[in-house]
This record gives C-alpha cells, structure tokens and sequence, in this order.
C-alpha cells in the first residue's frame, strides 16, 4: 500500500522519467536520425528532423565502405573480454588478501592502489609508451589489453574487496578446521560465493574497457588490423567530406552489442552493487 | 628484407593513398631488400603519435607529416636533412622549397601543397545587388559584399574559421600575408605588432561582424557544406574546396589585397621527412626522393586535387583544362610560408587564442597584436 | 582421546588482556559448557583450542601433546559455528563430505561416511537439498554432521542454538546430549544461555571478564555457586538479592538482619564471617513463598504461565523480588502479600561476592549420576 | 582471523602488484623524474631543478585551477542531483520501470569517443537537433553554435561529462537506496510522513554516505575527464574549457614539453591525493566494522 | 477510543488465499495477543489492522468506523515493529519525536511530550545517543517510545521482542504489561512465541494457516483448549498426546483404553462421542507424574534445571513423553518408570482434533482478575 501512487504522483514520475530520457536519449535520437540520412541530407539547412530518402541504407554501405568495420567490433569486445579476463586475474586475489588478512603493508600497499585509480592514463602516455616498447608489446593485442587491464585492477580491488568483505568469515573458519589448504579454500568456498560480486565487477570492468580504449589502441598499436572500434571510426573521418552518416550508423552497431549484453546482465549489477555499498 | 615503417598522415581512403601506393610497389620491386609498411593516421593524432615514437626511441623510418613540424624536429636532432643536388633543388619553386628549408638546410621533401583563392557564391552577389564580376579583390570591396549580403540575403556574408584547430590561423595568414604583414622577419625576430598586422586583425574582427553564426565553432572542414547550401556567400579554401562546392554558382578569386599589400596565399606544404637512428636512413632517403621525382609527384598531385609542387608545362596545362586553377597557381609567387618556430603550437595556441578574442571583439586589434607579440617573444 | 589441559592460557588482542591466566583440564569424554555474559571470552577461548586464534601466554594441552603452533585441522578437533557456517553453495550431501573430500578419501568410503552420519542426524532424505532449503534445525544438523564425519576426539560448538526458536532449541538440545551420549567424544560447548549450561553439561565453567569463575557440575553450580556472580547467573529467574548485617557468627551458621526485613539465621560456615559485616543475601525464587509472616511486599505484575505463575513484587524499600509459583497464582497486582522463605534455603555472600559455604543442600549431589542420557 | 608473517596474503597480491606496479606506478615514478628535467623531444635532457613547478606557478597555474575546480565542482554536482533523481525514479514502483532502468544506461556503456561525436552533433548549430528544433519551435531567432561561445561551450562540456557520468551515479545510489530498510518507510508512513517527508528525513540522511563516497570518486574521475573537453573543444574557445589535464596533455604531448608536462601532471597528482587523502580516511572509517572480526 | 472490529476480513496474494475469512472483535483496551506457528499470517493480519497492507475482502472497522481506504496514519494506530525500525541517523529524541515533526507541532510541545516518553520508559539519559549506541531492550524501549508520542488509541507490535536474549526478553515482558495497566490502551501483539502469549495477554488468538482456531483468555486457552492444535500450541512444553479408543460413554464423562496404558474415565462433556471411536487424550508434562501403577515408561534423558526437571521417555511402543518435575529429578536414564496422571487433568480430543469440553478445571477462570499489573 505504501507503493500506491497518486494521479499527480504517477504523473510526476513519469515526466520525471520522460525528462530524464529525453536528456539520455537525445544524442543516441540524433545519431540515429543522421545515420539514417543520405550524405546530402547530412548537411543540409535549415534543418530538418525528417529528411529526404531516409532509410537505413547507410547501415548496409558501411560494411562496404569499411571492410574491416566487424573486425574493429569483435576486436573491441575481444580486447574488453581480454582487460576483463586479465584484470579480474589480478583484482579477484587481491581483493580477497585486502579483505581478509591482516598483514603489514597492508595500508600502503592499498593506498597505492588508490594513488594509481586517481591518475588519468593520458598523462602517463610517454613513460608509458617506453615501458611497452622495451616489453616489446608494441603492435599487438598485448598492447592494449595490457595497460587497459592495469588501470581497471584498482578500481576492481575496490568493488570485489566489499564484496568479499560480506561473505562469513566463518566459512573459511570451519573449512581450515575440517583440514583445508588456504588455496582448497577460496577455490571450493570463497570463489564459488563470490560469483555474484565477481559478475557486477567483470561487466564493470568490461564496460569500462570498451567505452575507453582509444588512447591505448593508438599510441602503442599500429596495425589496422587489430584496432578496436573507437580507432576505426576514426577512419571514416578521410574522405573528401566526412561521412557522419556511417560514422553514426557504425556507432550505433557497434554499441548494440554491449547494450544487449548490459540488458542481460544489469539485474546482476543492480543487486552486486548493493552488496558493494557502504553501509552504515 | 628490412622493414621501412612509414607514418602516412592522413587515410587510406584518400584518392591519391592508391597513386602512391602503386609507385611503392614499384619502388619495392626494384629494391627486394626492404619491404615498406604504411601506417595511416587521422591527422588528429597523428602527429602526437610520431613524435611519441620518435621520443621513445623508436621513430618510424619516414614519414609524411606537416611541414612546420620540421624545425623543432631538426633543432630535437630527430630528423636527417635531405640531401639535394642542384638540379634537384632547382625543380622546386624557392617559395615552395623555402617551407621546408632551415638554417640552409632541407629537411623534408615537400609532398602535398596547397595554396588558398577566395571562393565567392556568384548567385549570392547577384541576389545583394553587387557588381563584382571578379569578385571582391581587396579588403574594402570584401567588406562591402559581406555587409551587403548579410543585410540582403538570408546568407552570412563570409565563413569565418576561428576554432581551436590549426587553420583558424592559416586562414588568418592568408590576409595577414595579403596586407604585407609578416610573424617573423628574415632574421629569425618576431615583428607581429607591425600596423599591417593590426590593420588586418581590424579587417578580421570587421569581417567577424558579417560572418557566420558562431565562428569559434567553425574550422574550415565545417565551412564547406555552409557553402555548400548557400549559407556564407564568401571562404577561403584550397583547390580541392572547388569539389566540394558542386552545384554552386561560384567564382574563386585570389585572396583581396589589404591596404598595405597586394594579393597573396600561405604556402602550405607536407612533406616527408626521414627520423634519425632507424638505421635506415639512407634506403628511407631513396624512397622518398622516388616518390617524390617530378612525374611521380605530379601524379600524386593529381589524383589528390593538390596545387602543382612544380610548375612548368603541366601547370598550364592544368589551367588551359580548368581556368579555376588559376588563382592557386598564381599566387604561388608571392605566397609566404608558414612562420617556422621551433615551438609551432606554442605560437599557434597564443595566435588562436588572441584571434579569438578578435573575433568575438573581447579584445582590440592593437591589443591583440601587442600580446601576440609579447607572448611569441617569450617563446622558447 | 580428547583430553584438553590449559595451562596459564592468556590472549591479548593487541594491549587489551581478553582472557586472563587460565588452568583447566577437561577430561576425556565431558560434555563441558562455557558460560557468561556477552564479550566474557567464552568464544575467544573455543577458538584458542580450535587453533583459529593464536594463544598469547601459556600452553593448550590435547592428550599430554602441546599443541600451541598446530593447525586447526591437525589438532583432532572439529567445530560447529553458531552460525553453522554451512558451504551455501553445496548440498547438504557436499557439505558433510566437505573434510573427506580435504582428506582426499576415495569416493566409496565418503559415501559410507556421510550416509552413516545422515542417518544418525536423520538427513538423509535431505542429502540433494541445499543449505538455503532447509530449516533452522536441519541446518543445524548439517552442521553437526560435517563434524562428525572427520570423527574427531573433541567437538566444539560456539552457541549453536542461539539461532533457533525456543521449540526448536529444546528440541536440538536433547538431541545433542543423546549425540553426545552415543559419540562419547569431548565435547566444549559455548553459551550464554544458562538453561543450556545447566541441561546439557557434564561440567560448566563460568566464565566472567576473561576469568573462570567457577567450575563444576550443574547441580554444585546450582546449589552450591561459589561466589555471588555464579549464583546470579545460574537459575531462571535470576536469583534475588537482599542486603543483610550479620548479627551473630556461631558455629552452625550465621544470623544476620535482613534490611527492612526479618532476621534469620542462614546454615553456612561461618568462616572468615565477623559481626557487623555487610553482606547479601540471595534467594531463588523457587525458594520464596507466601507465608504467614516474612517480608511484606506489594505486587507488581503476574505471569501466569498454565502450570506455574511468575509473581513480581517490591519489597519494603522499593526492592524488586521474584517469585515463582505453581500453578495458577491467585494474588492481583497493587495487593500486599507477605513472602518468607527456609533460611537453609538461603545462600550468603560476603561483601567480596564470595559465598559462603552451604551446610546443606537439598539434594546429595555425589550420589545423581551425571549422565542424562542413555 | 590469525595474524602474523604468513607469505598467503602476500602471494595473493603478486599478479595485481606486479600488473599495477609496472604499468601504472613505473610510469608515475618515471613522470616525477621527468618533472624536474627540461625533458622534450631531444634525446638528451638534464635537470633543472623546480624550474617547471615556478613556470607553471608564475603563468597558468590559478586561472587554470580555478577553471578545473569551477568545471569539476558543477559537474559532480549535477551528477549527484540528476543521479539522485534518476535513483528516486529508478526506485519507484510504477510499470515501466525496468524498461526505464535499461534506457537510462547507454550513456555509460557507449565508448566515450562515440558519445562525444553525437554531443558535437547535438551541439553543432547548422545541422544539429538542438539549434534545429529550437529554431523551429522558436527558441532561437537563428543557428546557435555551442561550442563557439565561452560559457556556453564550458556549459555544454559540463553536460556532455554529466551525461556521461550520471547513469552509474544513478544506478550506485538506487543500490544504496535498496539497502534502506523498508520497515523504516513503513514506520515513518504509520507516523502519518509523506513520501517527500520521508525522502528528505530517512532517504536521503541514510544515503549520504553513498553520496559521499561517490562524490569523491566521481570528482576524481571529473578532474581527469579528458577525452570528452579534447574531442568537443580542444580547450577552446579561447581557453575557456582548458582545464588542468587538457593543459597537462596539450603541454606535454602537443608540444613536446615533457618536463613541464610532466610538472603539471604531477600536480594534478597531489591536488588529488588531497581528495584521496579525504576519500581513504572515509573509506576506511565506513569499512573498519566489516574487518573487525 | 480503540475498539477494533474484522467483519469476514480475508487476504490474498496473488492467488494465494493468507488469510481466511476471518471475524474478530478486539475490546478497547485489551492486550491482545496472535499467536501461531511461523507463516500463519499475524503479520498479514496485523499489517492489515495497521493499513500497510490491502484488505482483500470484508471490512475493518474502527471504533465503529470502516477504515479500509484510511491511510496508516489516519488510524490512530501506531506500530512497533519487529526491527524496531528505528532511524540510525537520529537520536533516540529525534526518532521519538518523529511523529510528533511529521504533525509539524511547535518545539515546546515536543519536547515536553518526548521527555514524558522517555521517562515512563526510563530513556532520559539516552536521549541524545543513536540507536547503534543502544542496547537491544533499550531499542525496543525507543521503539514504543515513537508508538506512544502520537497517543495512539491503538497499538500494534510485531514480535518485538523476538531479537532478545531469553533474560533481557523476560525484563521486557514486564515492562510492556506494565505500560499497557499504564495507558490503558488497546494493544494487538504478535508473537510466535507461548510463553510470552500467555504471561502478557487479555486475550489470545490463535492462528493457523490463515484460520482463528481460537481465541479467549490465556488460562481458558491453556485449560480448555477448544482443539489439538491449541493444546499442543499452548503450553511449554508440550502437551503429550496419546491415541486412545472410546470404551464407555457415560453422562459424567468418557472412558477411553489408552493404547498399550491404562484405562481412564475422562471429565468431559461426553457430547458427539461414541463408543469405539479413536481419539487423542492430551495431558500436559506438568501433570505426569510417577506413579505407582501406569504407563510403563523407560527414561531416555533427563534435564535438570535447578528447581524442576524435565524428564524424556519413551512409552510403550516407543512415544516420546515428557514429564516435569519439581526439584532435581532421581531417575536415571535408561530406567523403568511407571508414569500417571489425574484423569481430571486430561485433555479428550475428538479424531478431528475437537476438543470434549472439560467438566473442572483447577482454578476458577472467571474469578482470577485478568489484569496481571497494577
Ligand atoms: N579481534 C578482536 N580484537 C579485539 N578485541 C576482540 C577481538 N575479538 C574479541 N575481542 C574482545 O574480546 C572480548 C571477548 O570476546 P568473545 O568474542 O570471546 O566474547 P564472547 O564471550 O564470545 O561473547 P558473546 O557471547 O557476545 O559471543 C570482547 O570484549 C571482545 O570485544
Ligand atoms: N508479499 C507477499 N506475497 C506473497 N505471499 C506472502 C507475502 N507476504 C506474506 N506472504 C505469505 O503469507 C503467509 C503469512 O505470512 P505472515 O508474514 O503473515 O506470517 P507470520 O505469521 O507473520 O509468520 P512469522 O511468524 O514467520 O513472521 C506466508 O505463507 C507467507 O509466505
Ligand atoms: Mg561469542
Ligand atoms: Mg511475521
């Protein structure tokens, strides 16, 4: 009953929402409506919201116009599940330390990690540069997954350690006295529970690593090949006239698949990070 | 075989990427020693990249990049000058060579050029009542169309380019150099609080006036389609700009003279260059003089709408099959080179910063010219 | 087997002393229970023998070996959590194979192992659930049987009924002393929950601040508490207080003036006791009833539970009193009623707390057996 | 739990230290060095003492940090107000809700880069939606470019940064707001309270550690926000969105002034640790109960 | 002032029928009491009474006033909940004086009626703590302190002291007895527990599976429990039921052969019995007692609390019994002993679990005051 709205209510909510779609989906409204136009029609005043011949023509050239448009977004979400793989390798035992175990260092070593979430990876684009030249990783897959991986780690340490932090200390308690190793341990019992937590920060991790793999990809990879979406759009921008149409038209395919993925998934993330909030 | 990197600015997609991947080839089959690898960049990030390859340690063999990039890359002794022979040398217009020359020395071979006309809309003069069959040919008549047009017609007078981007000043060097006005002198010193520079930033922040809607939004990339569509009656553009005013009525003229000058044009020239400690410095060399010995280069020219690097005999042919080439090709003469500083975007930034503030008329023109000059003076 | 001696067993957390110097011995085949109110140190001292926690001072004992620096899983020993700490993730099958499945048994044995201690616990209809399908008593249970099946010398349990209904709890407390009947393991059982202590222990020991303070069979504890801690601890209700003078030391038992009440004559030995000494009185509230002349109090509120009835009162001088009736009391809230009580009945503690020793106690406590179950 | 020298924890730690330490902290250490040499293009360099610190101080510094702080502070504030909306409306139990709960997100999910050059388009006043529909509707009297104007084009990196940033706001606090209990919802409506009694007296008291927490990381992540300023403005007009990690880049990377670069960068670094000194002394104090064990 | 009335009052979720068609009159100023097993739905009814939850069908009246559309707070109820549900930012002033800020009134006011709260709940010093800072019956005490800031002429209370240890529990029982002779308010109280059922009660009403299986006072419910299902629920612990067969029906009552026992003459109202029926006779563990001809009975284990015993065995063929006995029990386990009963003390129930209405009962039900405070 506490639940029962209101007409006003009902009808303050939802302009609320309507607003508050208008400001999430207005640029996504305007990208589509450009993708949709002929080239002509891109640029064309005044301005009009429905335009001459608008189809979805554009979304059958750009696989032409690009040939190696599929190949950008299954690099894109090979190198995200890669960051993610990666990242969770290191956040997961991490964390699980963090969370458990008293040990000297403890506080620096996580104040370290904090130090590094705070610095934005632009600034750090020359020493960095080096440091994969000298491990050689220079134009491969490494190169971005790597670097994307590191700077997601602090961030996942932070997520997966509350996590871990609600789990019963108890259970590994009665595991070590029934006889099992520390390792028997958090692969038969911590890592099973942590399941849930593990989901909500490997989707944010992912997340993270498809929305900002540009700078990586371009500085330290040079193969065309192996470039992942944001790089390859870029590649739209050479002709005569910038073909904002298909760039739009590309933009939007290549989001589709991690919104469809978020869509799946963001029951688990709602729920993972209420285990993750700080309380009390 | 060894691997020659090159770091192509630029993409792919661009007409002339295939002419010159074809004399490539050729040049590669006939030197089975080294492969070459191109790398194309968007010209956003491309530079920032090279140099980070080339700070690191690693520079790429060669590459095509703008030319004003050069002097800081020899004074940073991470480019190998280029060595000529005369008759080499003499190929090259002086205006043309001089954009890549320093302390005597040629750093780079000029590969794509361009000089600016005036592109005008006949249709729009028309519509204001101007009679200009020429189109406007100094300051004065140009200011006088623009007032016209805007006051006459739903078009802006003229397309102002004056966002954060690098053209906002090449735009501006176009009439700063067609009023006699200069950034650095013959000596090396920077003399921008001359009259002729005031007297042009008082035509800029004048023009401002009739401009388009917003000009701190605009490189000129974004003025094309506004002439395009009839909305600035008047732009400055290079030759391939005349492709992208299909089914306009326009006319290009050489840029109008100021006052105190007579008309002129910034050259404008990428080149390629060869960075120091690959080792491979000297087959890098012969490469880039292959592609850029004069018929080959003349076809690149071609393909990609540049202005002809060499004139001669080409060069009027050009002009017999399309008069509008003209202009371009007329100004090369009296054209200027862009000021050469080490630190180019250091003086581009305090340039941009200050035609800003020109243009939307925060600052005066004598005041703007003064910080200019103190501000580039203080550069190291 | 399962012999356990502490000797000056200390833990600090840090600089604060949470158990102080400890001897005890628990014998062999005793179902021990530790007592105390919250934050004693009853939990700390389950977790020093289980090896969970490290021992500052002194030694811990199994079967004559110290076993200070052993891990929990060599030291023989098995441990029910109070939350039961069962794997969710698991069936109930899983759960009890838990320490088999450390110990790398083949898969028969573990078979035959579970099964075994299923059918003792009575789960094996409920060997494919898991823990979250379960009810309160059957997690217990599961909880029980993942210990049984490494069959250890000494159990351990940290309150393991505290979770549970009162229905259920009498019920998993007959349970566990048959268990314990059958098994005839030690047993350390955690509490504080003096029903428990005073059903299910062999011996219970009192603990209070991080010191034992006292150590016996329920029935000594009951009858014969050491000290004034104990005796408020033991027995529901809680024991009453009186304060009381001593009046008069003779050799069977001491007489002492009850403050705004009568004056009796409590049968304890009179040892170290001197006129004029301030002491308290304590009386169960089993032990008090109406009576012709005694302390005259006033009702506060009455229980009536069926077949006994709880009555509240103030004594003279606004002093809260309990007492219990069979039966359906009949006395109403607001009336005067008057409350007396046997004198050997009464227990004396000196200003110390520390009690005197009783002369008599209503029931021979060497002559009950001990054990309660068969 | 045992305390003591046991290697364990320190094994657990190796694969993340040794990724963080020599991807991220190497260079760090390496940028600090750098601070403090003319470092550029030449491959030599030499050191030069505070000199790019007193440089940075005696020009930009100021204009610059206030600029930043000015940027930061409006965007994390309108993050937090519209993502503490976008809880509110995210909690309500009306239908719809989870589809409104999918649309809300794209902002977050879309790469940056892509989310720029929609915004670019929104703001663009010949061709874009914005300046087109308000013109049709009467907003304008004609185009009106954006990102051409000073405070506008600082106005909309703000919005661009804030849509960007509000859905995980959003979708953080609605997660807080489900842990508050709901007996303290239906006590407080049994004491006759009305439901925005109840928001601003249980609600929003009970969140404010989540706002908090989130305020100091979304600051953070606002002072860093790069991309989104470089790809509308480059810093521009007239410097008006230069904030301090688009000076740092512009400095170091498009100028080749790695030592002042480097400068600027390290200052970024320590007016950050101020905030993370902050951020860690709560975490800590919000998180002691859950360690004690 | 407070008098309550369900008219045909049911609950559905879903399709799912909680609550049957249910009728109920609750008397201005009684301490009533639901009690019932776990999901019986006393929190369905109660949040119903309260208006946090939908009446599906029928009507509820208050004070002769259908209140079905009322919002909670125009009820003039309020509630404790089981968690308390205090509000952790607040000082306990603050979340006492929350009702009193929602009705805007002025400072004064507040204050003096906060303060007269706190001390009828002896909170005065605690006022300006947060319930974290709190003890669990302290919680509880702020918790009623909102409830009776807003002089509600109803109360209604969810398990409230179901999170407190058995002591602090019994303290609090009480104190609410106390509080309810105080305010002399209607007060509705759920709980799953009996024992706090019976002390704290006016009236009881059982609840079962959605259905009112009874409801009356606490000894009528504990002596003439209308069916099984009541004897069995009220009453610690345990009634015991043993299958009997009907031998003779007689005007004075009925005479059942109990099942391997004895052959007894019940005092029931031999109403709708007839001879050869199978029936339950339920006596309670209070009234078995040994004996020295009865049931045959071999001791499986024995609980001694100090001042009474609880004594398991198994019956013939195997039933469980239980007996309590005052003081410490003799019996060892694995013993024979012979157990009986007063057939006065027994309970008859019909194959459908009716119960024979009794003839006597011990006391006089309607001559005990029902009010249990001052
Ligand atoms: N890790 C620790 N660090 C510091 N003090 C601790 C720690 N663990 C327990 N203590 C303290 O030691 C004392 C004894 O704690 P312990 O858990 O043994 O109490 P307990 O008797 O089990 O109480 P309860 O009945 O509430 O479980 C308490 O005062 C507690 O605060
Ligand atoms: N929101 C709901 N939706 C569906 N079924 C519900 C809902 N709330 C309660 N029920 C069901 O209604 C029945 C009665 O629930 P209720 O909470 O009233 O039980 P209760 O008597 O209070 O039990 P307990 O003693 O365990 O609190 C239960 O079977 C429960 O599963
Ligand atoms: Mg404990
Ligand atoms: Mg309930």
């Amino acid at each position: 009953m506490i639940n029962r709205y209101r007409w006003w209510e009902y009808l303050l909510i939802y302009a609320g929402m309507a607003l508050f779609l208008v400001f999430m989906l207005a640029p996504f409204v305007e990208a589509f409506m450009v993708s949709l136009r002929p080239l002509n029609e891109v640029f064309r005043v005044p301005y009009r919201f429905i335009a001459e011949g608008m189809g979805f023509g554009n979304y059958v050239t750009i696989w032409t116009a690009q040939p190696m448009l599929l190949r950008w977004i299954m690099n894109s979400f090979g190198i995200a599940v890669a960051v993610t793989i990666l990242s969770m390798f290191c956040s997961v035992p991490a964390a699980y330390a963090f969370a458990r175990f008293e040990f000297r260092l403890r506080g620096s070593i996580l104040a370290v990690f904090l130090v590094v979430s705070m610095v934005g990876a632009a600034v750090l684009i020359i020493p960095l540069y080096k440091l994969m030249l000298a491990a050689g990783l220079l134009n491969s897959y490494a190169a971005m997954i790597v670097p994307g991986a590191a700077f997601t780690v602090p961030v996942g340490i932070f997520l997966m350690r509350s996590y871990f932090m609600r789990i019963p200390a108890e259970l590994e308690e009665a595991a070590y006295v029934d006889g099992a190793s520390r390792l028997y341990t958090m692969r038969r019992v911590i890592l099973p529970l942590a399941v849930p937590g593990m989901v909500v920060v490997a989707v944010t991790t992912f997340i993270t690593a498809y929305a900002q793999q540009f700078l990586f990809a371009l500085t330290f990879n040079s193969r065309n090949e192996l470039n992942p979406l944001p790089v390859g759009l870029f590649q739209f921008f050479g002709h005569e006239t910038v073909r904002w149409n298909e760039i739009m038209a590309a933009s939007l395919v290549g989001v589709l698949p991690v919104l469809v993925l978020y869509v799946f998934l963001q029951r688990f993330i709602v729920a993972g990070l209420t285990a993750g909030a700080v309380k009390e | 075989a060894e691997e020659l990197h090159i770091v192509n600015c630029g993409s792919d997609t661009e007409p002339q990427a295939p002419v010159q991947q074809k004399h490539i080839d050729e040049w590669v089959a006939e030197n089975p020693d080294y492969t070459v690898r191109v790398e194309y960049l968007p010209w956003e990030q491309c530079q920032a990249k090279t140099l980070t390859l080339a700070a690191a340690g690693t520079p790429p063999a060669a590459a095509y990049m703008g030319s004003r990039v050069l002097k800081q890359l020899s004074a940073s002794d991470q480019i190998v000058p280029i060595e000529l022979s005369e008759e080499e040398l003499a190929s090259y217009e002086p205006s043309v060579i001089s954009t890549v020359q320093i302390g005597g020395e040629v750093w780079g071979l000029p590969r794509a050029f361009s000089t600016k006309g005036l592109f005008w809309n006949k249709d729009l003069f028309a519509e204001a009542g101007l009679d200009m069959p020429e189109g406007p040919q100094t300051f004065e008549e140009m200011l006088t169309a623009a007032k016209a047009i805007s006051e006459k017609t739903d078009a802006a007078g003229f397309g102002l380019p004056a966002a954060d981007m690098d053209n906002t000043f090449h735009e501006f060097l176009n009439f700063l150099y067609s009023n006699g006005g200069q950034v650095v002198d013959a000596d090396g010193n920077v003399v921008f609080d001359s009259p002729q520079n005031v007297e042009t930033l008082a035509f800029y922040q004048e023009l401002a006036k009739y401009s388009q809607e917003g000009p701190l939004a605009y490189e000129r990339g974004g003025l094309e389609p506004l002439f395009k569509e009839g909305q600035i009656a008047m732009y400055t553009s290079y030759a391939a700009g005349r492709g992208k005013a299909e089914g306009v009525n326009f006319g290009v003229s050489l840029i109008p003279a100021g006052p105190q000058g007579e008309h002129s044009t910034l050259l404008i020239t990428d080149s390629l260059v060869v960075f120091k400690g690959t080792g491979l410095e000297e087959p890098a060399q012969k490469l880039i003089k292959y592609l850029t010995a004069p018929e080959r280069q003349a076809e690149f020219d071609k393909e990609g709408g540049w202005t002809p690097i060499r004139l001669g005999t080409d060069t009027d042919a050009l002009i017999a099959e399309d008069p509008t080439w003209k202009p371009f090709i007329d100004a090369i003469p009296t054209g200027g080179p862009e000021p050469l500083m080490t630190d180019f975007v250091g003086m581009q930034d305090i340039a941009i910063e200050n035609i800003q503030g020109v243009v939307l008329g925060e600052l005066a023109p004598e005041e703007a010219a003064t910080r200019i000059q103190e501000d580039l003076s203080a550069l190291d | 087997m399962g012999d356990l001696k502490l000797n000056g067993v200390t833990k600090d957390f840090g600089s604060a002393r949470v158990i102080h110097p400890t001897d005890l011995h628990i014998r062999d085949g005793d179902f021990t229970v530790f007592v105390g109110p919250s934050g004693c140190g009853k939990s700390t001292m389950l977790r020093m023998i289980a090896g969970l926690e490290d021992i500052s001072e002194g030694t811990l004992e199994i079967d004559g070996r110290v076993v200070n620096k052993l891990p929990p899983a060599k030291r023989g020993i098995a441990m029910v959590f109070q939350s039961y700490a069962l794997y969710p993730h698991m069936t109930v099958f899983e759960n009890i194979a838990f320490p088999l499945r450390v110990e790398r048994l083949p898969q028969a044995e573990v078979d035959a192992r579970v099964n075994r201690a299923a059918e003792v616990l009575k789960l094996t209809e409920r060997l494919g659930h898991r823990p979250g399908e379960l009810s309160g008593g059957q997690r217990q249970r599961v909880a029980i049987g993942r210990a049984i099946v490494r069959e250890p010398s000494v159990f351990l349990f940290d309150e393991p009924l505290s979770n549970l209904d009162a229905a259920l709890r009498g019920e998993m407390r007959v349970e566990l002393s048959r268990l314990h009947g059958q098994l005839g393991n030690t047993m350390i059982y955690v509490t504080h929950d003096q029903v428990e202590a005073m059903t299910m222990a062999d011996r219970i020991v009192v603990l209070n601040g991080g010191h034992v303070e006292q150590s016996g069979t329920p029935l000594e504890l009951f009858h014969r508490p050491a000290n004034r801690f104990v005796a408020g601890f033991i027995g529901n209700p809680n024991m009453n207080f009186l304060s009381a003078r001593i009046e008069a030391v003779e050799a069977d038992g001491i007489t002492v003036q009850i403050e705004s009440g009568p004056r009796v004559t409590v049968p304890v030995d009179p040892d170290g006791a001197s006129v004029g000494d301030q002491v308290t009185l304590g009386i169960r509230p089993d032990d008090l009833h109406p009576a012709d002349e005694g302390l005259s109090c006033r009702v506060d509120v009455v229980e009536r539970l069926g077949s006994s009835s709880v009555v509240y009162v103030f004594a003279p001088g606004g002093l809260p009193l309990c007492m219990v009736t069979d039966g359906t009391a009949r006395c109403a809230p607001g009336e005067e009623i008057l409350l007396g009580f046997d004198p050997a009945d009464a227990h004396l503690f000196a200003a110390d707390g520390k009690a005197f020793t009783r002369r008599q106690v209503p029931v021979d406590l060497a002559a009950i057996s001990l054990k309660r179950t068969a | 739990m045992k305390t003591g020298r046991d290697p364990f924890p320190y094994l657990l730690l190796v694969p993340a230290v040794l990724l963080v330490g020599l991807i991220a902290a190497w260079p760090i250490i390496e940028t600090f060095r750098l601070s403090f040499t003319d470092a550029s293009m030449r491959p030599t360099q030499e050191y030069v003492g505070m000199e790019n610190y007193t440089k940075f101080f005696n020009r930009d510094f100021w204009p610059v940090i206030t600029r930043t702080l000015v940027w930061t502070t409006l965007s994390v504030s309108l993050k937090l107000i519209l993502g503490l909306l976008g809880a509110v409306l995210l909690n309500a139990a009306v239908p719809g809700r989870a589809l409104f709960r999918v649309l809300i997100m794209p902002p977050w999910v879309v790469p940056i880069a892509v989310g720029c050059f929609m915004w670019a388009w929104l703001y663009n006043g010949q061709f874009g939606m914005i300046s087109g529909l308000g013109q049709r509707i009467g907003l304008f009297s004609g185009p009106f470019e954006f990102l051409a104007y000073k405070q506008a084009a600082f106005i909309a990196t703000v919005v661009t940064d804030v849509w960007i940033g509000t859905p995980l706001v959003a979708l953080y606090l609605l997660a807080a707001m489900q842990t508050v209990p709901a007996d303290l919802y239906e006590a407080a409506w049994t004491d006759g309270a009305s439901r925005f009694y109840r928001f601003r007296r249980i609600t929003l008291p009970l969140l404010m550690p989540s706002i908090a927490t989130m305020a100091l990381l979304s600051t953070i992540w606002t002072f860093n926000s790069f991309d989104i300023i470089w790809i509308l403005t480059e810093g521009g007009p007239r410097g008006s969105t230069t904030t301090m990690i688009i000076d740092t880049y512009r400095t170091a990377i498009s100028r080749f002034r790695y030592g002042e670069g480097a400068a600027r960068a390290v200052m970024i670094l320590i007016c950050l640790s101020v905030l993370s000194a902050i951020y860690l002394a709560m975490l800590l104090r919000l998180t002691r109960k859950g360690r004690a064990r």
